[in-house]
């Protein structure tokens, strides 16, 4: 290496340098006012481009100037995803099966079924879960929009239409849904007393005022 | 002796040609003077003189009083300790063999100097070491690496149809009803026992009152209960008498005998 | 190049780019959660540092990550306006070595070693700076506050761990630091009157885990 081939190598280490510790971008006027006078900035700035040419960094001209950027194919890879478990909350879930029962359905028509307010948040929820979406709007005054199920709804539960979900009776059936009269039963035979609303509860953590219909519980 | 973090460094302004000034502004302390005094004979740290040390310090200190200088307590304990120091390396050991010598005590500055010293040193070596955005630089813009936490939701058909069919059943269920219970009343027991009370002159077991046909379990239990809290009942009002022999035996009634 | 090599030149491709765009040094584990499992991380990260030697940017080691810096020696050329924190004092510089080299200090033996009080301003502005940060307690009557240094002074310094301090090896060699630092103002006690402000000393055994070897070369 001769001595301009050194003086080529420590300015290029240079503007390797420059163009990485710059928070902007730099023009070739700015690379070349820290190089001695008459360096041919631009067939270095050439040759630096092409060797990260194909590395996970590249030498990039954006915006009047030069700068690294991070090479774009590997973004994806850059950022780290982490699949986080959650849980529906009750307010969450009723508000899914009414609409996925009832669409295309308002907002305030859930809240009738459910005979409790809807907080947008439930909605959003749901949207960002991307089960259910607006559908349209209701002729009625204010244009209310409604509120159907989608196709990663019908994905995730394994339906091949909304017209797949079981009908009231057949809810009925299968126990999910009972009359539930408040009684002395006979299944309060082992239980000392029994009061009518104590009905077995899941043990999830979550917000479970949530009784559910135990088959063994209701009235035969 | 001034030790705030920032300050100009006021060694230089405090020495002057190959003479000492007596300035203690320009001073980190007692050691530092000694420190700078012990520079001053130009050997290393270990081969020095103490007892010329001791000499130089007092000296020192003698000047500053001199010219009247205001003087820290910490530099006279430390020119009272010296002049210690100095007697006991110039006078025979003391009769107490539990003090230390005169050798253990010059030791022991010797020591407190070269740690100083090896601070000084470190210190200076620390500064110069290449800097972050002074020497050496990071990269200027980066993009930061995003973490992204993705929720799954894992609820299933059957959490789906559960939360509409109790949705449908509180909707049904908003109107409370009570199904008749078929428990026997403690008025019924009273009723059916009222019928047979005069004609009891013997002892009988409370179970052959209950009504008959019962199903075994809650209904029988209350027939049980309810027969029970009758024939209370009429023994208080002294219809009849109650007898039960040991702890969960049968309970037996007659008729009491003015009844009959 | 076969499949493995073909993997290699893409995993070194991601611990540049990963690198590059990390704000601060990253460990092993965080690249190695970017990459599948079973990567050799570490012989990777050897050879990106080798392949770095000698550029205008640098592969190093720091406050237990890894991260890019321009070369050091190319200082002078950048000429990048930075904000450098300003000139410390000679206390200050005093006081910062002394904790660095000590750590975990108390106030009390700082000034033993300096021979003065040290003034609540000096680690003020080393807490203020953000080198400095008070670590635990002496378990020792009045359980003083114990002071070390930060992942910013080692960041600053481009240190790799608190043991990686210039010369740390050889004052420990010499008894200048670790072992039980007997003072004069100890012996003070052996004078006629008592010095002013009597100063602290220690004598419970040090509860920290960088124990020295207790070779009492403190002189006597």
């Amino acid at each position: 290496m001769d001595d301009t081939e050194l003086d080529r190598a420590q300015h290029l280490r240079l503007i390797e340098a420059l163009l990485f510790a710059s928070a902007a971008p730099l023009d070739n006027e700015q690379i070349a006012e820290r190089l001695p006078k008459g360096t041919d900035v631009a067939a270095l700035l050439t040759d630096l481009e092409a060797e990260y040419r194909g590395r996970g960094v590249n030498l990039i001209y954006v915006a009047g100037g030069w700068t690294f950027r991070t090479a774009s194919d590997l973004a994806d890879k850059l950022r780290l995803e982490k699949v986080v478990p959650r849980k529906l909350s009750r307010a969450g879930i009723e508000t899914l099966a009414i609409i996925a029962y009832h669409q295309p359905v308002t907002r305030a028509e859930i809240e009738d079924i459910r005979g409790v307010a809807v907080s947008s948040g439930t909605l959003d929820v749901l949207m960002e879960i991307g089960w259910i979406a607006p559908v349209g709007r209701r002729e009625t005054p204010g244009r209310p929009v409604t509120w159907g199920t989608t196709d990663d709804f019908l994905l995730h539960f394994g339906l091949a239409d909304r017209r797949d979900l079981p009908g009231l009776e057949e809810l009925k059936a299968t126990g999910l849904i009972g009359a539930r009269p408040v009684t002395l039963s006979e299944t309060a035979k082992t239980l000392p007393f029994s009061p009518p609303d104590e009905l077995p509860r899941r043990d999830e953590p979550d917000e479970t005022d949530d009784a559910e219909p135990a088959d063994d519980s209701d009235g035969e | 002796m001034s030790d705030a973090a920032f300050e100009e460094d006021g060694r230089e302004a405090a020495r002057e040609g190959d003479e000492l000034v007596v300035d203690l502004e320009g001073y980190e302390g007692p050691i530092d003077v000694l420190l700078t005094l012990a520079r001053e004979q130009k050997v290393d740290l270990t081969k020095i003189s103490i007892l010329a040390l001791a000499d130089q310090y007092l000296a020192f200190i003698a000047r500053a009083r001199h010219l009247k200088l205001e003087i820290a307590a910490d530099y006279l304990v430390m020119a009272a300790w010296l002049a210690y120091l100095k007697s006991r390396l110039l006078l025979p050991a003391p009769p107490d063999p539990d003090e230390p010598s005169g050798e253990e005590l010059a030791a022991l500055l010797t020591h407190q100097l070269l740690r100083l010293e090896a601070m000084r040193e470190a210190g200076a070596r620390l500064m110069a070491l290449p800097r972050l955005d002074r020497d050496v630089f990071g990269r200027g813009a980066p993009e930061g690496l995003p973490r992204r936490l993705i929720p799954k939701y894992d609820a299933t058909l059957l959490d789906l149809l559960r939360a509409y069919g109790q949705q449908r059943q509180r909707k049904e269920n908003a109107v409370l009803r009570i199904v008749p219970a078929e428990l026997y009343s403690m008025d019924d027991a009273l009723e059916r026992l009222r019928r047979v009370l005069g004609r009891m002159p013997e002892w009988r077991n409370l179970v052959t009152f209950l009504p008959p046909g019962l199903s075994h379990g809650l209904v029988e239990r209350s027939a049980i209960a309810a027969t029970f809290a009758a024939t209370l009942e009429l023994a208080r009002t002294g219809k009849i008498e109650l007898r039960q022999d040991r702890a969960f035996g049968p309970i037996m009634l007659r008729s009491a005998p003015g009844v009959i």
